[in-house]
């Protein structure tokens, strides 16, 4: 297909036979009838064998929504209507139940968004990405299933397929967790692939290893819609992309001119929220963006500043011991240290031991050996009371949001429980009003669970929680990886000027090199446990000392929107 | 028709409780112990002595020594002989003070008067007595004077609870604890009563003597035909059960079930408090509603209306008569009353705590009798209070102290009129007799009672016994409400079961099945 | 944080190993010592006169024995010697495997429950797996649905937990044995009494347990790895059995542990209702009578019956729930 | 344990967010309540009355025997019929309210209460004091319930209170266990690490977080547990160890016409629809309230 232009691509389509055809496609949720159309407002797009839909778009804006409906699990209390919702000539809205069941998996595969809480806690990871296998009967024995589980793990890159295999989610990193779910979905080789934001958790090496088994699906004739955040990813994948906003399709283009010559304003703007090397120390968001009052008494800095590190590390080691009864070790000598008002970037190979090493820092878990001092005294070996009153200064945005929300409590309660008490003069309410505001959330969600927010707002909430007690420091775990780049912008504006204004540190882990290298002021590079190379931001991405590293760099350099950056900037 | 009996068959009989061992002196394993044992003489349904394993006896002129000849050639089923050494060491077993050998029931009702037991030679047995006692042979028939083999006496009581062995139609085969026991047929037998039907061995090849203790389990296995016979046929089929089957009921001596009321307390110290008490209710109607007419009603609270000597005009000494009762207790001073229709006097409400025990000691009919009775007490301004007292509490002699109770529901099973003596004994020399619960012993009684158990002159000892319970009813020391009946429900197929007197245990020796 | 549940997990070496057996071995001896000593003790400090009671029950009378009666049996029994000396004489007893006798059946005590626990074990165990089989089909079938049928079953549940197991029996009894002839009236020992019995015992559990199943069940079917499950094509059924129920069951499995505990409480009614041999009918008439030897040892094997049957629990957890293997 | 869902569960919004509107429904959140849940309120109020008030719902004197008019079925002036002795039974399940009701209820608060202290303290507490509350749980566990019963009524006699006690002690291991399993599960959640992180102390989490998660399957036994006690104590009244009669508790009642099943079916129809209907209607409510604290209640 050569077909760039919209015009001739969409007369392609009319004739070359379609897998996937969408025409008006509402969605809405409740009860009521009226309360159809809601979430997405009359949606329509085709797809033929062997291409690539990208679907990018706000958070919130209806694209996972969207993407559920095409297999008939939007949900419950879903409304669902379409002019037309064909998949290779049969005709899906008159489908039942049992039609579904058989399209599932075998036609149509699916990566939700949730990764890190998509697969089943309690049992084995093989399990999991082999049950489809099951399920349509392709394999006949349980040693077929292993072998071919762990030929699929290895497809997508998951190191020791055939540990992993047996061991159960949750002692798997997000990456490796991302991962197998990808390759549950890739199990049945499906006609259309459908991928809910697959790569949030991968670092660039891993991404672009899957990125090209993607490219080799689609190769082989099968459709993949895809939906994403990271544009890069997008520029590199797609063949059409459609923005989305508000439920509605704001723009619908090839990629190349859609990257090229966005028209919509707001295709625009997200392209200019792109952090990158340059961008340093600038503001990423329009002027307009709600910024933090530094001079607001409750802002002020608390306590004197601390000479020497705030965080440190020493020789830290972590083991586990997998299902094969042997132990491996996932932290091996790591040190690093925090001074304050600084931003240490972790980076890595997915798997590497940056949450565990997190972890440890925050001393939710203790290290094998090794230490760890905050500010000045020796945190992993005081007792949990002992650490009670230091807490306060040292907070954290886990990678996996959703599972540190209680679910019972509302966003306000989320964030109010994480308050400083004793705010002079100013209003908890305010103040809660404030946190929400400065990530982006308006008055509405405070009422709303956990359970009923999107992906990029849940992570957002965290943000919200770990700023509201102002420590001295945040340790950051991927926390923008679910927001879309003109809401990261932001938030990472946000985090710059906390940090100019009380001082605050940052422990910052995040695959996406951009991000890290806007941010940070040192960089700790992780392979293995180990951390292979540490330096300034500058003498990392400028001049990587280690091969790891320079692969690493290197894969940013090669692929970041080459395109994009001479339009928008240029 | 009756033709010949037939051979063969078992029967399948559903009964109630079942025992912790097969040879106490309780009356549940009594009913097994009539089939596995035999006793010295037999009492017939009209009162008379007759022969069993004494083929006859002599009495002294003073009536102070029995002299039995026993049946010869008889054996226990483990082929001891019975002769009257056997029969001897019974008699010591029973009487002795040993409590694992001791039998209560036969020290309480003889113990008192025997002087000397011996055995001159191995047919006959001789029994001498301190001081007369006529109902010596009623007593002697009742079952736990059966004779059991002293060879397996010998092995003590653990083996003897187990696996008890007679001389009788039956022996024990088999005890599956919680289920059945199984009776096997005892071919050699030859010490039928005369009161039995046939002489020799049972018709029949045994029986399983299950132990079915819900009502509606054990009439339904009749119904399903997994029995052949049941015990006491539930109240509410009671009817049906009289169109289907084959029934066979005893009404058992002794005192029926009655209130006796504490004398020895206000308010029943006052006799036409008792007297009130005796008026306040339709009794004759309750008890016909409760038991749906399956047992008669007996107003004569001092004696079974089966005991030869009662007195039945006593039924109606206390017909419901609410007015008599107000005038009464408005004449026993007990003339205000409070809020809630309760009489008082001096400031004391009229409160009549009722004492029983519950679980299986009073049946959930009896308990439907007090309750109307409690009901209709209140209308005449008595406030009577149902107090169940848990079984073993019962037993271990809890709740019985003179100040415990106003009124005591209860009954004794016996014969006849030798259970006088057990229920009203006077308290002597600090030895409190429990079994006096009505606290009510003028010496009159006791002396008309004693005399009676001396005198051998039938028509005088029973008017002595009928003046007894005049006296005890006149005073309105028991209130009766209806005796204790043994029923069974028989497939008509099932013939000639009988339920023998003294103390209403069923016979199955006679019994065959019709083609 | 889902990389780790916070679970600090603590190095299981061999040694460490061992110590866990030995303290749950320990545990358990401590639980059957404790219940049989507070069974003897309650028993024997009981108001009331032992040595009457006996007399009494064992002639069915209840008058006053006479003190010599009394003495006597007294001194067979060990009634006049001091507490203190009766129960180090009954757990000297206990410590060599001797349970006693039984003071009315006169028979050894370990051999009257050997004789009856068979048939209770058959009862509550069948009872137990049919309550779950019953629960699980409910549950599966309604859990996390809202409609009226879903919400008559959950009604029917409730139904089902608060009716008397008696009553369901003789419901049971006079439906199916007596008119319809399907089973004996009497079941006897045979697997065919069994059904109805446990039956009866497993209804009221099924809907307590189905009930607690189905509170987190519909929690769970809300969870993207639920919908995960589902978009691999997996049926609804087979969601709910192979994915849900797991994370459900746990809350009903400790109460299974418990629940063998009232059902031998149950089975004592039942065992009445249904004529069954049994140790519920043995413990009823031995507290009736303050059978001392004989309630001690039905305590004690009740006691057994429950340590391994939450042995048994704690074993199943980290089966259900791997990540408790950690803990 | 569980993961709380994603977006696929979101639902429309009720206006119950507010902390105290929770617990007293505003009028839009009034309308929202489904009919069942006022149904259910209504039959809760009928027998709360009953309980205090019976005379007011009594049509017959509950106590009244009358000797030509038993075991009569259901008919207008005898709304249950009546009994072997011809009480009303309506006035007598009216009259039975009270003490059944103070049995369940007594039983049932005794058993959490106790249940609460041990399973807290143990689910919360240190190794050692765990290990210690668990076996002291396991001891009175192994205890069958009956023996509980047997032993009090023994000791005590058969009265309502001994009822409760005996019932509620029996019971209250189980849910002790119950709390104590939830509160591990609760413990090693994701939200309470969150809440450590932050500093807060123990207690609060425990109050804000372990707590209330962990009692979700409790409300549910909670709620059963009433009416479940009161068949309970119909089960002692079977096995002859029930509260005195007259009463018409419920349980006695239950027991009283067992053996007239195949012919007055209401004698035992009738007191066991008071205690389903109860337990049912208690169950409807607990259900709904604890969706509504979830926020899980569609209009
Ligand atoms: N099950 C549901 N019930 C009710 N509303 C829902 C449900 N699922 C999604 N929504 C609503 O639909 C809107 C679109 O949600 P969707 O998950 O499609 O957003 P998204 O574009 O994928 O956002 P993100 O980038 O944050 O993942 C959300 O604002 C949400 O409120
Ligand atoms: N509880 C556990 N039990 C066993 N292995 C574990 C456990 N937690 C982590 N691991 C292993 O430790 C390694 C490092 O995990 P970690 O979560 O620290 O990686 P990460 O660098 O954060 O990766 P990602 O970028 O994918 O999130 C992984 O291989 C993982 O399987
Ligand atoms: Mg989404
Ligand atoms: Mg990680």
């Amino acid at each position: 297909m050569t077909a760039r232009d919209p015009l001739l691509h969409r007369a392609a389509t009319a004739t070359a036979t379609p897998l996937l055809t969408v025409e008006r496609l509402r969605v809405g949720f409740g009860r009521d009838p009226a309360a159809a159309g809601a979430v997405v407002k009359g949606i329509s797009f085709a797809l033929e064998p062997g291409r690539c839909l990208a679907i990018v778009g706000e958070s919130g804006s209806g694209k996972s929504v969207t993407a559920r409906s095409l297999v008939g699990l939007t949900g419950r209390n879903a409304t669902v209507q379409a002019e037309r919702l064909a998949f290779s000539g049969r005709d899906l809205t008159r489908y039942g139940e049992r039609d579904w069941q058989r399209l599932r998996g075998r036609d149509i595969g699916f990566v939700l968004q949730d990764a890190l809480v998509s697969l089943d806690q309690l049992r084995p990871v093989g399990d999991e990405v082999g049950e489809g296998l099951r399920i349509h009967r392709v394999i006949r024995s349980r040693e077929e299933q292993e072998t071919r589980v762990v030929e699929l793990l290895r497809l997508v890159g998951v190191p020791e397929p055939e540990v992993k295999a047996r061991q159960l989610p949750h002692e798997l990193s997000g990456g490796q967790r991302q991962r197998a779910l990808i390759a549950s979905a890739l199990a049945l080789d499906p006609a259309l692939l459908i991928a809910d934001e697959p790569t949030t958790a991968l670092d660039v090496t891993v991404q672009a290893q899957i990125l090209d088994l993607l490219e080799a699906t689609k190769n082989r004739g099968k459709a993949l819609i895809l939906i994403s955040h990271d544009l890069s990813v997008v520029s590199r994948m797609a063949d059409e992309v459609i923005v989305m906003r508000h439920g509605e399709v704001v723009e619908q283009a090839p990629v190349a001119t859609l990257f090229s010559a966005p028209r919509h304003e707001y295709t625009r703007r997200l392209l200019d929220a792109i952090p990158a090397a340059h961008t340093r120390g600038t503001r990423l968001a329009p002027a307009s963006a709600p910024r933090l009052t530094a001079d607001a008494a409750h802002w002020r800095r608390r306590g004197g500043d601390t000479p020497g590190p705030v965080l440190e590390g020493r020789d830290l080691v972590k083991r586990f011991r997998g299902p094969d009864g042997q132990w491996r070790t996932v932290v091996r000598g790591v040190n690093f240290s925090l001074a304050q008002g600084e931003t240490l970037g972790i980076v890595g190979e997915s798997g590497s031991g940056k949450s565990t090493t997190a972890r440890l820092a925050l001393a939710l878990d203790r290290p094998d050996e090794g230490t760890v001092r905050l500010l000045g005294r020796d945190w992993s070996a005081l007792d949990e009371a002992g650490r009670r009153p230091l807490r306060r200064e040292i907070s954290v945005v886990y990678q996996d949001p959703l599972s540190s929300f209680d679910p019972r409590w509302t966003v306000e309660r989320i964030v109010g429980d994480a308050l400083a008490g004793g705010a002079a003069g100013f209003g908890r309410d305010a103040q809660i009003d404030e946190l929400l505001e400065l990530v982006g959330l308006g008055k509405a969600h405070r009422r709303r669970r956990p359970l009923e927010l999107s992906g990029g707002q849940r992570q957002r909430v965290a943000i919200a929680r770990a700023m509201a007690p102002r420590p001295r420091i945040i340790v950051c775990d991927e926390p923008v990886s679910a927001l879309d780049v003109s809401i990261q912008a932001q938030i990472l504006d946000l985090l710059g000027d906390l940090k100019a204004a009380l001082g605050v540190s940052y422990l910052f882990i995040s695959h996406d090199l951009g991000v890290i290298r806007h941010l940070s002021d040192r960089v700790l590079v992780m392979r293995n446990g180990e951390v292979v190379e540490e330096g300034t931001a500058d003498a990392i991405f400028d001049a990587p000392q280690q091969d790891y590293t320079r692969e690493l760099v290197s894969a940013v350099l090669h692929d970041r929107l080459p395109r994009i950056k001479g339009t928008s900037h240029g | 028709a009756a033709g010949e009996p037939r051979q063969g068959g078992i029967i399948r009989y559903g009964h109630y409780q079942e025992p912790p061992c097969l040879y106490t002196g309780w009356v549940q394993a009594g009913y097994i112990q009539r089939q596995y044992a035999d006793n010295l003489v037999a009492r017939d349904n009209d009162g008379n002595i007759v022969p069993w394993l004494a083929t006859s006896w002599t009495v002294s002129n003073d009536n102070l020594t029995y002299t039995f000849r026993i049946k010869p050639d008889v054996k226990f089923t483990d082929g001891t002989v019975l002769d009257a050494n056997a029969i001897l060491y019974n008699f010591n077993r029973w009487l002795s003070d040993d409590p694992a050998k001791a039998n209560r029931n036969a020290k309480l009702y003889v113990a008192e008067y025997i002087r000397q037991i011996s055995a001159p030679d191995p047919l006959t047995l001789k029994i001498e007595l301190s001081k007369p006692y006529q109902p010596l042979l009623t007593v002697l028939a009742t079952y736990f004077f059966g004779i059991l083999s002293p060879t397996a006496l010998e092995k003590g009581q653990e083996a003897i609870c187990e696996k008890p062995i007679g001389s009788g139609p039956f022996y024990v085969d088999e005890w599956k604890r919680g289920q059945y026991v199984v009776l096997k047929r005892n071919p050699d037998y030859n010490s039928a009563p005369a009161t039995a039907k046939h002489q020799g061995p049972a018709h029949v090849d045994g029986i399983v003597w299950k132990f079915l203790k819900d009502n509606t389990l054990r009439y339904g296995s009749l119904q399903s035909g997994e029995s052949d016979a049941i015990y006491d046929v539930p109240a509410v089929y009671w009817a049906e059960a009289q169109k289907n089957y084959t029934i066979i009921q005893d009404i058992t001596g002794g005192t029926p079930t009655r209130l006796q009321l504490n004398t020895a307390r206000p308010p029943f110290d006052d006799v036409r408090v008792r007297q009130a008490f005796a008026h306040v209710s339709d009794r004759r109607k309750a008890v016909e509603v409760a038991t749906h007419g399956s047992i008669p009603y007996n107003g004569n609270g001092s004696l079974s209306q089966s005991s030869p000597e009662h007195v039945g005009a006593l039924h109606d000494s206390y017909p419901y008569d609410p007015a008599a009762a107000n005038r009464l207790l408005d004449e026993a001073g007990w003339s205000a009353r409070d809020r809630n229709g309760v009489r008082q006097k001096d400031g004391k409400p009229l409160t009549v705590r009722l004492l029983y025990a519950g679980g299986s000691l009073l049946s959930a009919d009896a308990t439907l009798v007090l309750q109307i009775l409690q009901d209709q007490a209140r209308d005449v301004g008595f406030e009577v209070v149902l107090k169940p007292i848990p079984q073993a509490d019962w037993f271990a002699g809890k709740g019985r102290t003179v100040d415990d109770y106003e009124a005591q529901p209860a009954y004794w099973v016996a014969s006849s009129a030798e259970i006088l003596k057990i229920s009203w004994r006077p308290d002597e020399g600090g030895v409190i007799n429990a079994n006096n619960a009505s606290r009510f012993q003028p010496p009159e009684l006791w002396k008309l009672i004693e005399t009676a158990d001396r005198t051998f002159d039938d028509a005088e000892r029973l008017k002595l016994y009928q003046d007894a319970q005049r006296l005890i009813v006149n005073n309105a020391a028991v209130v009766g409400l209806f005796p204790l009946t043994f029923t069974i429900a028989a497939q008509p197929k099932l013939r000639d079961v009988w339920i023998s007197s003294p103390v209403s245990e069923p016979v199955f020796h006679d019994a065959w099945f019709e083609e | 944080m889902s990389e780790s549940t916070g679970l600090v997990a603590g190095e299981p070496t061999r040694a460490g190993r061992v110590r866990v057996v030995l303290h749950r071995l320990l545990g358990a001896i401590f639980v059957i010592w404790a219940t049989a000593s507070i069974t003897f003790g309650v028993q024997s400090l009981l108001p009331g006169d032992r040595a009457e009671l006996m007399i009494n029950a064992a002639a069915g009378t209840f008058t006053q024995p006479t003190a010599a009666e009394l003495a006597a049996v007294n001194a067979k029994y060990g009634f006049d010697r001091p507490f203190w000396e009766q129960y180090l004489h009954y757990i000297g007893g206990v410590l060599q495997g001797d349970l006693g006798e039984s003071y009315q059946s006169h028979r050894p005590v370990a051999e009257l429950i050997a004789g009856q626990i068979a048939p209770t074990l058959a009862l509550t165990l069948s009872a137990l797996a049919l309550a779950w089989a019953i629960a699980i089909a409910v549950t599966v079938f309604s859990g996390g649905r809202d409609g009226p049928v879903a919400r008559a079953f959950g009604g029917f549940q409730v139904i089902k937990a608060v009716a008397p197991p008696y009553w369901i029996g003789t419901i049971l009894l006079v439906v199916f044995s007596i008119h319809l002839r399907w089973v004996p009236v009497e079941g006897g020992g045979g697997l065919q009494g069994l059904i109805l019995p446990s039956l009866a015992l497993a209804i009221p559990l099924s809907g307590f347990i189905g009930q607690i199943i189905r509170a987190e069940f519909g929690r769970v079917l809300e969870q993207p790895f639920v919908t995960s499950a589902r978009m691999r094509g997996m049926g609804n059924l087979a969601v709910r059995l192979r994915h849900v129920l797991r994370h459900a069951v746990l809350p009903g499995i400790t109460l299974s542990g418990w629940a063998l505990g009232s059902l031998f409480s149950g089975a004592a009614v039942i065992e009445t209702v249904f004529a069954r041999p049994g140790i519920g009918g043995l413990l009823v008439t031995g507290t009736a009578t303050r059978d001392i030897p004989l309630v001690t040892g039905i305590i004690i094997a009740s006691a057994a019956a429950y340590v391994i049957a939450n042995l048994i629990v704690d074993l199943l957890y980290p089966i259900i729930d791997p990540r408790l293997k950690q803990s | 344990m569980t993961k709380p869902a994603d977006q696929l569960s979101v639902y429309p919004q009720t206006l119950v967010g507010d902390q105290l509107l929770r617990f007293l429904p505003s009028a839009d959140a009034l309308r929202t309540v489904p009919a069942t849940v006022y149904a259910a309120g209504v039959v809760v109020a009928f027998f709360l009355v009953a309980a205090v008030a019976p005379s007011l719902l009594q049509t017959h004197d509950p106590f009244r025997t009358d000797l030509y008019a038993t075991l009569q079925s259901p008919s207008l002036d005898h709304f249950f019929g009546t009994d072997q002795s011809g009480r009303d039974l309506y006035s007598r399940v009216v009259q039975g309210t009270g003490q059944s009701l103070a049995i369940g209820l007594g039983a049932i608060g005794l058993s959490i209460g106790i249940a609460l202290l041990v399973g807290v303290t143990a689910g919360l507490a240190g190794r050692r004091t765990d290990a210690a509350l668990s076996r002291f749980l396991d001891v009175l566990l192994a205890f069958p319930n009956l023996f509980l019963a047997l032993l009090f009524v023994a000791v005590f006699g058969a009265t309502t209170t001994t009822l409760i006690v005996s019932v509620g002690l029996g019971c209250a291991p189980g849910y002790a266990r119950l709390i104590r399993g939830q509160f591990l599960v609760v413990r090693n959640s994701g939200y309470v690490e969150a809440a450590r992180a932050l500093g807060h102390p123990y207690g609060r989490i425990v109050r804000q977080h372990i707590f209330p998660n962990a009692m979700r399957p409790l409300i549910v036994m909670i709620t059963m547990g009433v009416g479940q006690t009161i068949v309970w104590a119909s089960s002692l009244a079977f096995l002859g160890l029930g509260v005195a009669p007259p009463s018409p508790e419920w349980g006695a009642l239950l027991d009283a016409g067992r053996n007239y099943v195949t012919v007055a079916w209401w004698l035992e129809v009738m007191p066991g629809f008071a205690i389903i209907l109860f337990a049912l209607s208690v169950t409807v409510i607990g259900q709904h309230l604890q969706d509504r604290l979830e926020g899980r209640v569609n209009p």
